[in-house]
């Protein structure tokens, strides 16, 4: 139980801390987003040559930002934490003029689909890839495999993007360029509309399949080799066991195990890459969004989206302590490293 | 050469075999040369006894135990024979098992406990699941059988619920030790091999394990290979003692007589060396020089560098076994001066 | 520690050694004593490192770059318009081996020109982060209680807030362009991982034995630090700097080619940007795609360097440990 | 309730020591607590704290040689490293020539005696030899470290000369061969003659043994125990010698006329010459070790019991002590009033202490009611 607990709080408090980073980053940084739009005012009146009247300046400000600088940092800080704790309220997006919890809640189940599919995929074939590795150690598949996991390793998964777009959809056509559905398909449960969906998100997910690919393979061949070295394992095959059994229940419980929490980080790591992962593809899920919000200077978007992969991280990595006791006896006896 | 096999040994004619190995030789390929850990050896184990194996650490103890399960593991290869004789049946030529029968024959009719218990259950399963999968890969019945573990459980003075229910992280180095022997014990087979068992416990525990050992034994009717480093450890548990030097057995005979009258005199110099609590302490000494490298073991007897007794033709041929009586045989050329030249005393003279 | 002030007891050593000092032992001369410690801090580990076939290619893949960027921009001219055809593809002349770009610059001389920044980027990034995960991972090893819960607590919350987000809206706000400075914002979240891991292996450095012993001898802190701690930590330092650099530049340059940063001179992600934005090479792969190709294929090249360096280094230091001194010691497993 | 040692009275006689002013190490009354309890047990008020030591006293004459017994986890480590200064006590005090170490070290006062040589005089050898070398250094390096500390005026070559020397003296030849080479090329015995070694460069006057010879052969124990008698005398060194072995410790302590010190759950049980513990065990528990100490002799062995001579063979968990006497769950002669009051460790004879009920005669034990059960694991 201390454990949940302690891993509870210190999930609260790392999203607390990230809010407070983007108030920080937002708010009070010399040259910050208020500041610099202050300057940019400023500039711009004194060009036309008036003489700056700094209260309609502020109220400029305040109406673009829809934060008013003359209220104290105190004051700003608490209703900035009340509106995005109690009210889900991330601020007006400046390009999207539309609430920013808004924009990101409809592109998010795009980015999770992406995500969640590339990772699922990656991971098993990884596993898979390790375990016949580790089976087969020593062998020229072994060999072979190690070497093409680290070139697969050593490819960022933009590359590989760019490489399946400009082939596969560019020069063969097999893929769309870019967007998420057939644009005359009508949104439903209907074949055409599910079928544009998996049609436009098989390279994205391709490439999020890219991500860590190969290291976890060698990691999963590597936990493999060591388990298959232990003392148990001889015991158990001296036991008269099953090859199945030893190989489900022994080795690969034991080989995986290690690879747990690391899943869920990598799946935190598949949702920070949709940033540059739907630029390339032109997928409008969250990522997507934020280089929009960059251009545009659309603050409260891009804090938004900040704290919005924040919050699926902290999640993940929740979930991933929280199960982890489940499936590992040891983890809840003492304070183990828990990633 | 008076050489005589070391099959002659057999103390009477009621026992009768249960193991019989013929010039076992385990070798490891390496480097620098072929290393063999186990040098065509050959004994026979009779039914209903404790053999304890003596060796120092690398003298090839442990390899020679795991021929008899035909364990031992890539890339060492194993050459000879291992006939096994069961209650009733045909004898079984262990080596020539296929993966099938020989799954059946180990843990059915030889268990193994080895010295690293703590590392010998899988860590991500309870204790019960342990039993329970074992008797299931045997098609033994499960019920009957995790009442035969409860029992074992009990006699090793353990709680069968606590142990049964917890997974092995949460056991003491000496419970995971005892419910791995109550394991091994729970297909009722007809030989426990034991190497090192109680290595790395407590001296209480130690003694502890040993005295359940000896209780097991008689209860369970069941042949024990006892392998220890330890001499004093198998001194009052072994019926007969096998003392190993330099991948070869030495000495072999009832435990009795090899602690008190040690013919060869690696095993005297070795009981002088070992520390004890009745041994006068003027009378304890160490052993002159250092084992042998198993790439390169010296020609004939292999203990002729340490020896004070070796004479030139120690140098140069293997001694082979020599009878010191109808129960014993020794591998020396000298073991009848061995007594003249290595004194040694196991209690005070002022003892009880 | 004065002779005056030993105990009684320091005369059975002083006999000892008296006794015993009669045989002349020829000097050792201080040339062999250079060469041990030579031996022993750098030539052993390289050594060893070089044992492995991936710190091997790892090594010298690194060693290249370096010199690409360093000698190879002196003498390498830099790109001018016009001086091949445009679009040239690669692998067709040898005067253009990888092909020229839409104003017929030479692709060759602009990946060379590309090296420096990337090469600043990826040292700037692990001194970013080798420097803070060692300050932080060691003090807290070391200090253990309160400092350690406090530090350890805000790398947590570091590890866990996700990088990139974090790294654009700093970028966002601060437009950097310094390629040291971008450095350092990449490697942002490169930290954490060391600094934990550096932290839980002074924690069983500073439990083993040998460091006990030193202690009890009165070696002062430092030294124990110094001669003891930092050597086990060293190889740990040396695979996280790879990784760090290795993170630092794909995120450099995936960043780059997507215009997140602010553009400012050369590197493989700028001239990616420029064959994506301008020359369309996306969408003519095959007439145009070796501008975007050949800075791609440079980065993956690095890359697999760094990480058969990193995997190398891992694999020697953490299987054999042991056999630090690989001169001597024979080869018993050669997988 | 823990054994306390509160009036001056007392101390005289339950301190284990023979006697004479001539101790080079104190100990007084120490304890060692190791808190266990984590931010949250704390909140919400569970007590984790291991009482590895529990106010134990003892002294360490010169040239002495005690040998600690016990099983596991009975403190015998912790006290001994808290001999050697290098495990601070909780409460009481360790003084070496009368200074106290931890004073020493703060700076507290103005100590007699300099801290750095305090740290000098005490040693410590390990258990593992393996992990007391530093894996990066050559035997050569690692024995310059405590030439450099104590022989500061000496140049570079002596200091070799003096690293060949010593390991020539230690077996190892030919030295220069063997001063070249990294731990993990030396076997078991010779690691630790290096380190033994190591700790003599330092001319110490307390080495603390800590299981110094358990991770050998049983057959190369005798050999290396020789050797640290010899330099025993040469150095003039007492031991401090953790076992939890008695048949080792009777060699090591038996041989050159030392005491054997037996532990409990935290607290000294026995304490008398080596010979005369084994020969005739006061403490039940004392008797358990022996009876624990396999026989080589048959015709012994055959006398002996099979059964342990224990209610049970489990240790209880030292984080939380049994009361009254901490032996009382196991002891096969505790009775009701074991469980309540704890005994005090008396001189039951000129040089031997024991803290048991039985050696008083007189005592409300022989009227108490024996505990009976247990052996249930």
């Amino acid at each position: 139980m201390n454990r949940y607990a302690r891993r509870l709080f210190q999930s609260v408090f790392t999203l607390f801390v990230v809010i407070t980073i983007t108030f920080v980053l937002y708010r009070m940084m010399p040259n910050g987003p208020i500041e610099a739009m202050q300057q940019q005012l400023v500039s711009e009146a004194l060009a036309k040559g008036e003489n700056p009247d700094m209260s309609y300046i502020n109220h400029m400000v305040a109406i673009r930002t829809g934060i008013d600088p003359n209220t104290p940092m105190h004051v700003a800080y608490y209703e900035y934490m009340r509106d995005i704790i109690l009210y889900q309220d991330f601020g007006q997006s400046i390009a999207f003029n539309a609430p920013v919890f808004e924009v990101l809640f409809y592109a998010m189940p795009w980015t999770v689909l992406v995500s969640v599919y590339g990772i699922l995929i990656g991971f098993t074939t990884n596993i898979i890839l390790g375990a016949v590795m580790a089976y087969y150690e020593g062998s020229i598949f072994d060999t072979g495999s190690t070497i093409v996991a680290i070139v697969l390793n050593s490819i960022p998964y933009y590359v590989g993007a760019i490489v399946f777009l400009a082939f596969l959809a560019f020069q063969w056509g097999l893929f769309p360029t870019g967007g998420r559905m057939y644009p005359d398909s009508t949104a439903g449960f209907n074949w055409y509309y599910i079928q544009g969906v998996i049609h436009h998100a098989a390279l994205p997910i391709l490439s999020s399949v890219l991500i860590g690919f190969g290291g976890t393979a060698l990691s999963m061949r590597g936990n493999c080799i060591r388990v298959m070295g232990s003392n148990y394992l001889r015991v158990a095959r001296l036991r008269g066991l099953s090859d199945g059994r030893i190989a489900v229940r022994y080795v690969g419980r034991n080989a995986i195990l290690p690879l747990y929490t690391q899943f869920m980080i990598g799946l935190a790591g598949i949702f920070s890459g949709s940033i540059i992962m739907e630029q390339i593809f032109t997928y409008p899920g969250v990522g997507w969004y934020t280089y929009d919000a960059l251009v545009n200077r659309d603050y409260p978007l891009l804090m938004g989206i900040l704290i919005f992969f924040s919050v699926i991280t902290v999640v993940g990595v929740l979930i991933a302590d929280l199960t982890y006791g489940l499936i590992d006896p040891r983890a809840n006896t003492g304070e183990k490293e828990g990633y | 050469m008076n050489e005589t096999s070391i099959h002659s040994t057999r103390s009477s004619t009621s026992s009768e075999t249960i193991f019989e190995v013929e010039d076992i030789t385990v070798e490891f390929g390496m480097d620098r040369g072929t290393s063999r850990v186990v040098d065509n050896v050959s004994m026979e184990i009779e039914r209903n006894e404790i053999i304890g194996i003596v060796g120092e650490s690398g003298s090839g103890k442990s390899m020679f135990a795991s021929t008899l399960l035909d364990a031992v593991e890539e890339p060492g290869q194993v050459t000879g024979t291992v006939t096994y004789y069961p209650e009733d049946g045909e004898p079984v030529d262990v080596l020539d098992l296929d993966e099938k029968a020989l799954r059946t024959f180990r843990w059915e009719e030889v268990a193994m406990v080895d010295q690293g218990a703590m590392d010998s259950f899988n860590p991500t399963m309870d204790i019960e699941t342990h039993f329970k999968e074992t008797l299931i890969a045997h098609g033994s019945d499960v019920d009957g059988g995790m009442e035969h573990a409860r029992e074992l459980l009990t006699e090793l003075y353990l709680d069968p619920d606590r142990v049964l229910g917890a997974y092995p992280h949460e056991l003491s180095g000496g419970m995971q030790q005892r419910t791995l022997i109550a394991l091994s014990l729970v297909l009722k087979p007809d030989v426990i091999v034991m190497d090192e068992p109680t290595g790395a416990l407590d001296l209480l525990m130690q003694r502890s394990i040993t005295g359940l050992i000896a209780q097991l034994h008689e209860r369970y009717g069941i042949t024990i290979l006892f392998i220890t480093h330890d001499l004093p450890l198998i001194a009052d548990l072994a019926d007969r003692i096998a003392v190993m030097y330099a991948f070869e057995f030495v000495e072999l005979g009832p435990a009795y007589d090899v602690l008190k009258h040690a013919a060869h005199p690696y095993t005297r110099a070795l009981l002088k060396a070992v520390p004890n609590t009745m041994t006068p302490l003027e009378e304890m000494a160490p052993i002159e020089g250092d084992s042998p490298d198993p790439v390169s073991v010296p020609q004939g007897c292999s203990y002729h560098p340490r020896c004070p007794l070796a004479t030139s033709k120690c140098r140069e041929t293997d001694p082979g076994f020599h009878d010191v009586d109808t129960a014993r045989t020794a591998a020396c050329f000298h073991w009848e001066r061995s007594a003249a030249a290595v004194s040694y005393t196991l209690s005070g003279p002022n003892e009880h | 520690m004065s002779d005056g002030d030993s105990s009684s007891t320091d005369a059975g050593a002083q006999a000892f050694f008296e006794q015993t000092a009669d045989g002349d032992v020829p000097d050792a001369s201080w040339k062999d004593r250079g060469y041990r410690y030579f031996d022993l801090y750098l030539a052993a580990p390289f050594r060893v490192a070089w044992s492995d076939w991936r710190a091997r290619i790892g090594t010298t893949i690194i060693v290249f770059f370096v010199l690409l960027g360093t000698v190879g921009v002196r003498v390498v001219d830099p790109p001018v318009m016009n001086e091949g055809e445009l679009y040239v593809p690669w692998f067709q002349t040898t005067e253009f081996i990888f092909g020229t770009e839409r104003f017929g610059q030479s692709i060759g001389k602009m990946l060379v020109h590309s090296t420096p920044a990337i090469l600043k980027m990826a040292s700037a990034g692990i001194l970013f982060a080798v420097g803070l995960a060692i300050a932080i991972g060691v003090v807290a090893g070391y200090k253990g209680g309160t400092v350690d819960y406090l530090l350890m607590t805000i790398t947590d919350i570091v590890m866990i807030i996700p990088g990139l987000p974090l790294i654009v809206v700093l970028v966002a706000i601060w437009q950097p362009r310094d390629p040291f400075i971008v450095g350092a914002i990449l490697a942002i979240d490169s930290w954490p991982s060391l600094a934990r891991m550096l932290r839980s292996q002074v924690l069983t450095v500073r439990e083993e034995n040998y460091v006990e012993a030193a202690r009890a001898m009165g070696v002062s802190t430092r030294s124990i630090v110094q001669k003891d701690i930092t050597p086990q930590l060293m190889p740990y330092i040396m695979i996280n700097a790879a990784n760090a650099a290795k993170s630092v530049i794909f995120a450099a340059v995936g960043l780059y080619f997507l215009g997140f940063l602010p553009e400012a001179g050369l590197n493989w992600g700028v001239m990616m940007n420029q064959a994506y934005n301008q020359g369309g090479a996306l969408a003519n792969p095959m007439s145009r795609g070796h501008w975007l190709f050949a800075p791609m294929l440079l980065l993956v090249v690095f890359t697999m360097g760094l990480i058969l360096f990193s995997q190398g280094m891992d694999r020697v230091f953490n299987t054999k440990i042991q056999a630090k001194h690989a001169k001597t010691v024979e080869d018993d497993d050669s997988l | 309730m823990a054994r306390t040692t509160d009036s001056t009275d007392e101390r005289s006689t339950d301190r284990a020591s023979t006697g004479a002013n001539d101790s080079v190490v104190s100990l007084e009354d120490v304890r060692v607590h190791f808190d266990e309890t984590g931010l949250i047990d704390g909140l919400r008020g569970e007590d984790e704290t291991v009482r590895a030591v529990d106010g134990v006293s003892i002294d360490i004459p010169e040239n002495e040689i005690i040998a600690l017994v016990g099983e596991s986890g009975c403190g015998k480590t912790t006290l001994g490293k808290v001999a050697v200064g290098l495990q601070r006590p909780t409460s009481g005090t360790v003084t070496y020539r009368g200074q106290d170490i931890w004073d020493a070290k703060e700076g507290n006062g103005d100590p007699a005696i300099p801290y750095p040589e305090i740290r000098e005089a005490l040693q410590i050898i390990h258990q593992d030899p393996g992990s007391s070398l530093n894996p990066n250094r050559t035997v050569l390096t690692s024995l310059l470290v405590p030439l450099k500390l104590t022989e500061p005026e000496l140049g570079p070559n002596q200091r070799e000369q003096r690293v060949y020397q010593l390991l020539e003296y230690l077996g190892m030849k030919p030295s220069e061969d063997y001063a070249h080479r990294y731990p993990h090329q030396l076997s078991g015995g010779e690691q630790q003659r290096v380190v033994l070694g190591r700790a003599l460069l330092m001319s110490p006057d307390v080495i603390l043994a800590d299981e110094a010879v358990s991770a050998l052969d049983v057959s190369l124990r005798v050999e290396m125990m020789d050797l640290m008698h010899d330099l025993q005398s040469v150095f003039d060194t007492s031991f401090v010698f953790v076992s939890h072995d008695f048949a080792n410790a009777r060699y090591f302590a038996g041989t050159v006329g030392g005491k054997i010190g037996v532990m409990y759950l935290g607290e000294l049980v026995e304490f008398g010459p080596a010979e005369e513990v084994i020969r005739d065990p006061q403490h039940p528990y004392t008797k358990v070790l022996s009876w624990a100490t396999p026989t080589l002799d048959p015709d012994l062995a055959a006398e002996e019991s099979m059964d342990p001579p224990v209610r049970e063979i489990d240790i209880p968990d030292p984080i939380d002590p049994p009361s009254g006497c901490r032996f009382h769950t196991r002891c096969p002669e505790a009775r009701a009033v074991c469980e309540t009051t704890t005994p005090e460790l008396v001189a039951t004879d000129t040089d031997r202490q024991t803290a048991c009920f039985r050696m008083d005669e007189t005592h409300e034990y022989w009227d108490s009611q024996p505990i009976t059960g247990g052996n249930d694991g």
